[in-house]
Parts: C-alpha cells; structure tokens; sequence
C-alpha cells in the first residue's frame, strides 16, 4: 500500500566480485519487482557482529525485477561499506526503499549510449536489461583502470548490451580517445537517442558537452551523503541548473538522483 | 483500552507522539499513514528564502548526529500558498515551526501565519540566532526569549510553543521567562552544539564547523532538560531529544512532558514514530494506567506535576 | 621517532595522556605500569570528610554513563599523609584534583597542597556547588570562576589548572575569565547534567536524581568546548569527555587541545590510556608529524592556534 | 607480571543449566590458574550480533584452577546476562580479572559449614573443592524454591561436600527450621569451624546471628552494581561495620566481595 517500505531481508548471495566490488543478493521479491533502473535502498549497516554506523547508506539498485533476487553490488569504501560486505548468507538486513527518481525511457527510442566508470556500472546496469526489454539498442563505454577491473559481465548481464571497454592503462581511457569515439558514434548512423552516465566527473563533463553540441538527450545519476534518504532533512542537496538558467538545491534523494545530463553541474 | 488523548495547552491531540521540527516532512507519507501521529510538525519556515548552509550538513556520531542544515527554504510567502496545500491533505493538527532573526520579524511571521487556515499552533524555535544580540540565539537567556515570545503573543491568538535550546546555563528560567511571556507549551529541546573532527582532512566534518547534536546519545542531557522544565513552569512540556523507542517516551513522560516529538530516530527508521505510538499504549496497558496522561510526572521529585490539564 | 612530550603552562609531560579526575585510582597499577602515563590525576580531594552520595551512584546510558558518585573521601589531612604516600611511588608529574565549596576554602587546600612535596600541579574542579553563590556551581559563571581561581593563584605558586563545565551558556568567557585569573591551563570538560528514569520503578536511575553523564555520547559536546575555548584562551587546553580510542584523542588535539584525560573509557577497558597513547603516536608517525604536539590547533579556522608552547 | 589481565577467551562451553541459570566455559587457562574461590571477573556482555550494555558485569568464578578451565554460572536477569547468555562455543568473551579479596581458608580448619541460596552458590562452589583439596570437610546447606532448581552437582563438583537440601515447596526452607538444623551442627561433635553464605539475606542474617551466639567466625560474599571493579570509581560500596564498631562504605571490588560475616549489614 505505501510505496516505500521499511523492511528486512535475508542475504542469499554475499562475495567478492573483481578486485574491488562485493555483491550482495537478497531475498526480497516485492520490493524487487517494486524496483526500478536507477533507484536505490537505504541499507542500514550492521555486519553479524552488530557493529556499523549509526546512519544508513544509499546503494543503488543493481540487480531487481519481479522474479528476481535483490541485487546491489558494492566498493568498500569506509565502516558502512565494510560492515556490508561482512553480511554472510542467511544474515539479515534491514532497508528502505525503493526510494528516488529512476532512468526514464522514453516509448520510441530505438538506442541508447552509456558511458560509465567504476562504481557507477552498477547504478546503470538494470537499464541495460530494461532497455533490451523495450526492444532498445544499448552501447555502452565501460572506463576502468585496468582489465581486471572490467566487470562486464556485472554490468550487461544477460541484455545483449554492446560494449566498448576503455583503459587508464593502456591509455585508451584518455578523454581525447573517448571524445573520438563518441563523435562517431554521435555522427554515424547509430546515433543513440537518448545517452546515459554515472560515477565520473570527467566523463560527465565530456558527455555533456557532446550530448548539447548534438542536441542528444541525456541523464545523470549523482551521489550525495544521506540523512533520511526519503526528502526530509535536505543534507543531500546538489546544485542543479534550472530551465530558466538560475541554479538551485535540490535533493538527490527525492529530485535525484536521476537528473537531465545538461542540469547536473561539475562536482 | 488506553486512552491516548493529550492536551497541550488547549490543543486536543488524539495522542501525544509527533515528528521533530527539520526530521519531517509530507514525503514519510510514503512509508506510514501520517492521520496516526498526534500532531505534524513542520521544518522551521522562515519570513524569507534561505539558502541553508554549505555540505557536509550532517555527519554522524557515536549513536548519534550533527547536523548544520542552515533552515533553507523558500520563505514564509511561498510556505502559506504552496506547502501549506500539501499539508492540509493531513488530519492531525499541523504545528508551524516559526524562526526568525528579529523579535519584529517574528511576530509580523506569527501574524501572517495565524491569518493562514490549516495552522493550528506556531511552535517558535527561538534557538536561532538573534540579529538583534550579536547572533546570540534567542533561547540562550530569558530576557531574550520572552521578548520573542511576547511579540509573537501580542500578534495572535494561536497556540505558541516555545522551543527551547539545551545552550544556556540555566533553562528553567528561560522555561519560567516564556510561560510568563504567554507561551502555551515549551519544547525541549532543540539540538545542542557539538563538533566532530575529520583526522583525515584535518578539519570539521560539517561544512560549516560546529552543529547541532541529536540522536540517542543526547537522551540523558533531553531528559534533564525536560525534569528541570518540568519543575519550574505549569505549562505543558513536550519532551524532545533522542527518543527512538516507546521505552525513551515513557522516560520523558514520567520526567514530566505531556507529549513527545521523534527526531533523529525517523532517518535510522521511518517508522519509529509509529513504533512508539504503539509501544506507549502497550506499556500502559501492561501496567494498567487508563490514560496515556498519567504517565505525566510520575517520575518527579514528590510527583508534583499533574496530568496535563 | 616521534616527540611525545607535550608543556603544560610550564609543567613538562612525557606526553599528553592522562587519566580524567574519579575515575583512576593506584588500583590501576594492578593492569599496567602508570609510570607510561603523562601525568597521574587524583579523584577530587575536598577539605573535610565526605560521605559521598546514595546509592546507585553510576547507571549506564547509550555508550555513555551517568554518576552521582558525590566525592566520597576522608579529607585533605588524610589524603596529604596517607595518599600521598602512595603516589609518590609512581614517576609521573602528580596532579592532584581539589574541590571546595567556598572562595577561602579553596585557597586554603591550595596552600596546604602547596607545602606537601610530591604535588606537581593543583587540577581545581571548580565544576561543585559553591555555597556562598546558592549552590550554583563555580564554573557557571565568568566571576565566580575567577574568584576561585584567583584566590588559588594567590595562595600557592603551584601550576595550577581551572577544570571547566559544560553546564554554562558561554564556555569561551569563563576560559577567558580563569586565565585572567591566572590559570596556567583549562581542563574541557568536566561532566553535563543528565538524567535516566527507570521506568519500572518510576523514579531516577540514579539514587541523587540527576547525575553527570561521560563516555563516548559526550564526546561530540566536549570536543566542540574544547574547540570554544582554544580559541578563546592562549593558555593549553587539556581536553577530557568521551576519549576511548587515538582517533578520538587526535581529534582533540586538533580542535585545540595540548593533551588528553581519559575517563569512562576506562572502566570498559583499563587499557585504555595505553591503547591511545600507543595509537597517538602510530598516527604521528604514519602521518609524518615529528612531535604530537604539532597536531594542536590544526583543525582550528585558521588553523589559529600554535603548538602548545 | 601484572595480577589484573584485560584479555579475551574462547568460549568452549555455553549451555543452560536448571531452569533459570546459564554456564559459560572459557579457554583460559593463565587467568583460571591464577583465579581464587571467592573472587570475580568484569565481563564485558556482548553478545554474538555485537550488542550489550555499555559497562561490564561482574561475575563470581565458579570454576578455576590450574588446567581447567574458567568457568561462570548465571542468572539472566537483564540485558548484560541476557547477552552473555546468548554467546555461542568458538565466539570470544573480553574479561578483567581475577577481582577481588577471596575467601580465607585457615590452617587448622578441619570442617567448614556453607549455606547459600540462588546464584549464591557459584560464588561458594570453588570454595567446596579448595577446602577438599586443604582436607577440610564441607558440610552445607542448598536452599532452593523447589528440587527442580537445585544444583547440588553444579554446587560440590568433585569435592565431595556433604549436602542438605531445604526447599520452599514442602517448607523445609522455612528460617525456624534452617535454624534448628544450624543449631544442632553447631551444638553436635561435627561443629563447624567456619561458616560462609552468599546470595539471600534471610539466610544471612539467620547465619550472622548464630554464628555470633556460637563464636564462630564467618565470611560472607556481597554484590553489588559496580562500575570500573578495581576500586577507582567507588559506585560500589556497601556499608561495613569496623572493629571499632563504626560503620564505614567500603568498596565490594577492592576490599570486598568477601567480607566478615559480623561486619556486613542487611541490605
Ligand atoms: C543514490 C546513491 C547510490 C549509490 N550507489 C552505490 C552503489 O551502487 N555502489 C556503491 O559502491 N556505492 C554507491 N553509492 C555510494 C555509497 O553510498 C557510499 O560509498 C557509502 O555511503 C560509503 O559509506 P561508508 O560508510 O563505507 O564510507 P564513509 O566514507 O565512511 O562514509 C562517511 C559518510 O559519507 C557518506 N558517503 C561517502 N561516500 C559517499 C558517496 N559516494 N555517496 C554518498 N554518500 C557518501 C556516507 O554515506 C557516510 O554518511 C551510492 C550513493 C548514492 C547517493
Ligand atoms: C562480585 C559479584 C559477583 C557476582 N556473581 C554472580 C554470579 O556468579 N552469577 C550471577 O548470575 N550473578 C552474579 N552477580 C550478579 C550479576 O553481576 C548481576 O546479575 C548482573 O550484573 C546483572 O546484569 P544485567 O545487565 O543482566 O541486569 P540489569 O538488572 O539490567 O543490570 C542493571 C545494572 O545493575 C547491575 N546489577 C543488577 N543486579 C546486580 C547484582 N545482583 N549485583 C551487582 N550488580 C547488579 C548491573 O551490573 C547493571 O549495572 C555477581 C555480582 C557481583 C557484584
Ligand atoms: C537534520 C536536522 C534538522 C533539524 N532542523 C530543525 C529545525 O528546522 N527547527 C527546529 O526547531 N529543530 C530542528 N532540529 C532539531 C530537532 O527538531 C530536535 O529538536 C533535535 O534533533 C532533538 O531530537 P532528536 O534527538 O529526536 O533528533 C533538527 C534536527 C536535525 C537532526
Ligand atoms: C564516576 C566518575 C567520577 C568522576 N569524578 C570526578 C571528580 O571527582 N572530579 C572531577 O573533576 N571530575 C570527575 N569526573 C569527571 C571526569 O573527570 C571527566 O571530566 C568526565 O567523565 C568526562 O570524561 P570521560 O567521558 O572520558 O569520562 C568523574 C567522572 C566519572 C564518570
Ligand atoms: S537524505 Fe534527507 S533529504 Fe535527502
Ligand atoms: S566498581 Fe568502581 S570502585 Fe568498585
């Protein structure tokens, strides 16, 4: 009846994925399929010992759908992180959600361009499976340091999703060398309609600016430090541009954190 | 059956447990049926748009968090037109929180809000700076508060709830003051002002330094605040400060408030205002008191407080 | 290697770990050697035989305490004969906490404390009622503070440290008024007031009613005083409330703080002290401070304040 | 070196015991070694999902000695014993100790008589097998509600104590009837030379009392709430009378727990 809940879940899935990323699967199949592409949970951190902070974290969505265990696939960063990936199978774990402001596809479009890095793959990877469920092309650019840390098959799963892997290490990664390729496919016959990003300021700079130079649509998903995670304490706000030109706070929990490519300002 | 009912100061409250000013908003309608609290308690409104204080606004202690939000907002304007529509979807009775920087400005707010249907009380959260006194916060000394109170008393004929702050030596005489000034209610207490430093980046983790202190590991200091109130004036105390379980409420009720306000403990979870509620009413019933207003005092020296009203 | 070693208005310490006042004793000589301390801390000695308070004098709260424990204790005579030669065994500078509950009093211990060899430095916790000012404690107010601490000064050429309460509206003008009164240091904090209801029994958790609350909920407040009055006061800062870990020491060096006290933490483990003094110094190292002193101040706005001395 | 140890110990044994009581064993052999019948550890209450009060609890040492391992008996009565309660075999318990002043056993004693009620009994249970190992016969008396509760085997371990049983369910436990009991090993050939109790005041003032009129010396153990249990932070006293007949507080973790059975007061 209420659209968002707070619940617990059991994790039936909890392991190391690459060099960096943990992956958690939980049992929860209403707010699964309750879920949508670029929404995220508040997850209170709590590892078996009990220890964590005292404030929950926002994750986003990464695996969800009706059927389908609860996914979110996580870099340990600091003690709420930790205490995540130190959740074992048959623990359980309290959330809230789904909360925010989802991608947006738009009936008609035929293609879609994701450009993603780190992190951020997971926040974009159910729009790989939405859009091929649609019947929509998706290519994607996946920026990484180095091979290993690729995670390709996390991000695409089983939507077909054509990808371009670019990196720090062979300098492929290199803004010009994603400029280059982004023109081309800007200008051929596979022009995306609508382009997508998530989790680096460089390439959200590059993106923006091709996507405007094009007159392509496109959406950003931001990340802000979280209270409530529901719209009431306004300490995840970010600057975002207005139509009329002027800028404003608004909320990434509740506005966000999906937000037009050209009203996201540089962070 | 428990009867929950409570009156504050003339206000008839179908039960005693509401939201925290700035930890509430129409979005938790989302999670729970908002028609269940006692009351609803907005953010503090102000006369004009503010822009609220640079980020991190909130970090988090030891069972606790400090927050320095800075009251953004689009102005009182804005408030009576468009979010004043929102709130009258709601049936409890709505509770404005007032803050302003001059003893004029708030009682020209009160004024205006009292001309505005669908506000049934103000609650004046007097813990914020007075341009008047240096920024010294109203609530800090009685003379001060009262002047803020009595201004926005002569102004309208609301209920007025004084917010309290926990940043003065002596609140039973910034309680006292403000009875005497025509308050209907006290609040206590607002946040008191705490630090955390990052070791890292070698500097304060809020933006703006200093914040405000809340959460469960403020409750004793809420508590004391409440018993001290509660002792020096007989107006009703509403009990506020890092209450996260009906056991916390029954602590406050029996310190001598009339109601309770639920801050904090809604980010950690959404529904610890109903958790309460429903906590309260099984307490009573456990330990056979008829009314949830008995529970008023009892823990007082003497049990020298009555039951609300 | 890092310099450890830390000036207090004149007093060398090996360095800047401490325990706080009523919550050590030479029993802890029994868990590690104190002579690893930077300096040793008596509970408060008071003029005259006292009984102490009723029981329950200590009740837990979320990651805190609550104490009503009322200084027991037999009296300066007996402390200045037979405790003292108990300390003197131990290497330490010994700094030994006084409390009285007039002006005279207080300078009177102070000269007698003067006259006994093996006191280093007189911690005055002028934090307790003051009789002559209705029961209002010292250390709420600028001038009553002052007197204290000048009669002190004018009895006794002993370091002599003012250790201040947070139960005050404005921390920064009795720092600024101890000083002027000739304190070589300020302690920051001593205990706020609390309180906890059982709510079973319908009464306070503790048997005096209120009580002061410490520990790990404290620190945001304390370190947030200490911050205030670093910046108020150009004598060190001594900072004490919730310091469990290195990186809460660290922390208080950075708001202000020349050294540390530790208190509560030690009841949960005595090895406290040691654990931050050990960590302290990792922190040095591995962030290529050459003297923990260097960490004083360096979160101040500004970064206003120079290593102590 | 130092005769207080901060340490943590495996938990090797955690299993209910009677109706009401819980025993824990730890693998830890230094401190059993070094542990003496009568004094306590501080445990820091923690259970498996990291939650607890904030302070330690004390508890007597019902099992200790060279080679074997420490062991606690006890009543959940709050949170603290209520996670203690909860810790599983392999999962780690912090404790402080051993505390306190123990119980004296004097040369020359050749039989010494217990009577203890409750939890009372772990606190004198090691005490039985000391007193067998010194070749002094125990004699004692267990007062319970009903058989059921009763824990004679918990109580003598190996020691081979003889043991009268009193319960409340047939009245046997009744003062006047204890009294007669008491009386007639006082007055007989088996006159003990010592008597200890612990755990109800009943029994203790009926013991203080005849122990007075016979002359016989005794020693009782006390609880009380403790804070740091080295004697620091004096919330722990309980009043004693002094030789002089005064009455003064004396602290239950230093001078105590076990005092002289004429100088503890009722409570
Ligand atoms: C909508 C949204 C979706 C996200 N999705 C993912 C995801 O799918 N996978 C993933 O690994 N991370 C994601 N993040 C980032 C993740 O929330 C942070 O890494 C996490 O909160 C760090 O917590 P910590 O205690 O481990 O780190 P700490 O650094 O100790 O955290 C300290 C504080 O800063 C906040 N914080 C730190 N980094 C971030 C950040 N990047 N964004 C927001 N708050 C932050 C924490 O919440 C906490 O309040 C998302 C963030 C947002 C806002
Ligand atoms: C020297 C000593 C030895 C003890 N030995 C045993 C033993 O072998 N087995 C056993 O079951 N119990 C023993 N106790 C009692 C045990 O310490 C308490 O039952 C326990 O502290 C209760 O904690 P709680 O959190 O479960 O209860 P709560 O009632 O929630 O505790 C609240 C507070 O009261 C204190 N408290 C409550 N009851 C007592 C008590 N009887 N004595 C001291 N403090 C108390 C707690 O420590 C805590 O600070 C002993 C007490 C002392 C002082
Ligand atoms: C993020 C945040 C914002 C707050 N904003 C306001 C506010 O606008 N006006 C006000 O009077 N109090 C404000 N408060 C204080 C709360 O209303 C409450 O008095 C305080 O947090 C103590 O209660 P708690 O521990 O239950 O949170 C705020 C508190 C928090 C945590
Ligand atoms: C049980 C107890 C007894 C105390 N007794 C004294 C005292 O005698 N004199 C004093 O100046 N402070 C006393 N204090 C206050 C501490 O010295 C310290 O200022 C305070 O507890 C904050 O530090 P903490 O959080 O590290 O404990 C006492 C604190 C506790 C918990
Ligand atoms: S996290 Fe509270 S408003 Fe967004
Ligand atoms: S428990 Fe601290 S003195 Fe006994």
């Amino acid at each position: 009846m209420h659209p968002v809940v707070e619940a617990t879940a059991r994790v039936v899935d909890s392991a190391p994925v690459g060099r960096r990323y943990h992956r958690l699967l939980l049992d929860a199949p209403e707010l699964s399929a309750a879920s949508r592409p670029g929404q995220f949970f508040h997850l209170l951190c709590r590892d078996g010992a009990g220890n964590g902070p005292y404030l929950r974290r926002p994750m986003s969505i990464w695996r969800c759908g009706p059927g389908r265990q609860l996914g979110f696939l996580l870099h340990v960063k600091g003690r709420g992180t930790a205490a995540l990936a130190a959740l074992r199978v048959g623990e359980r774990l309290s959330l809230l959600g789904p909360l925010g402001q989802g991608f947006r596809l738009e009936p008609g479009w035929r293609r879609i361009l994701i450009v993603v890095r780190g992190v951020g793959l997971a926040t974009l990877a159910p729009l790989t499976e939405a859009a091929a469920a649609q019947g929509i092309a998706v290519q994607a650019v996946l920026s990484a340091q180095a091979p290993e840390d690729l995670m390709a098959a996390e991000f695409a799963g089983d939507s077909g999703a054509a990808i371009t892997s670019v990196f720090d290490s062979d300098g492929s990664s290199a803004v010009p060398a994603v400029e280059a390729f982004l023109r081309a496919r800007f200008e051929g016959a596979d022009r995306p309609d609508a382009v997508f990003t998530c989790g680096s300021n460089r390439l959200f700079l590059l993106l923006q600016r091709l996507a405007a130079e094009y007159g392509i649509p496109g959406q950003i998903a931001l990340e802000q430090q979280m209270g409530c995670g529901l719209g009431m304490c306004f300490c995840c706000v970010r600057q975002i541009r207005a139509p009329d030109g002027t800028v404003q706070n608004l909320r990434v929990c509740a506005e966000g954190p999906v937000f037009d490519l050209q009203a996201a300002l540089a962070w | 059956m428990v009867n929950m009912a409570v009156q504050i100061g003339g206000l008839p409250l179908a039960n005693p447990v509401m939201p925290a000013s700035g930890t509430f908003g129409p979005e938790l309608a989302q999670v729970f049926d908002l028609n269940r609290l006692g009351a609803l308690v907005t953010k503090s409104v102000t006369p004009q748009y503010r822009e609220g204080n640079p980020l991190p606004r909130l970090c988090e202690t030891e069972a606790g968090v400090l927050n320095s939000i800075g009251i953004p907002g689009k102005g009182l304007d804005h408030f009576c037109v468009h979010a004043m529509a929102e709130w009258r979807r709601f049936a409890p009775p709505l509770v404005v929180s007032l803050s302003a920087d001059s003893v004029a400005a708030f009682a020209e707010a009160a004024a205006r809000l009292a001309g505005t249907p669908g506000v049934a009380a103000i609650e004046a959260n007097i813990s914020c700076p007075n341009l008047e006194e240096d920024g010294r916060a109203f609530a800090m000394h009685p003379h001060s508060a009262a002047a803020a109170i009595a201004a926005m008393r002569a102004a309208c004929t609301l209920p007025l709830w004084a917010k309290l702050s926990p940043n003065t030596a002596d609140i039973a005489a910034v309680a006292r003051a403000v009875e005497e000034a025509g308050a209907d209610a006290v609040v206590v207490a607002n946040t008191i002002l705490g630090l955390a430093i990052d070791i890292e980046r070698m500097a304060p983790k809020l933006g703006a330094g200093m914040g405000g202190f809340s959460g469960p590991a403020f409750k004793p200091i809420a508590l004391r605040l409440v018993w001290q109130c509660a002792q020096a004036v007989r107006i009703p105390v509403i009990g506020v400060g890092g209450i996260a379980s009906a056991e916390d409420a029954v602590e406050f009720l029996m310190a001598g408030a009339s109601a309770v306000q639920v801050g904090t403990a809604s980010f950690v979870s959404p529904n610890a205002m109903l958790n309460v509620l429903d906590g309260l009413q099984a307490f009573c019933a456990r330990r056979g008191f008829a009314r949830v207003s008995d529970l008023t005092g009892l823990a007082l020296p003497g049990r020298m407080r009555p039951a609300a009203e």
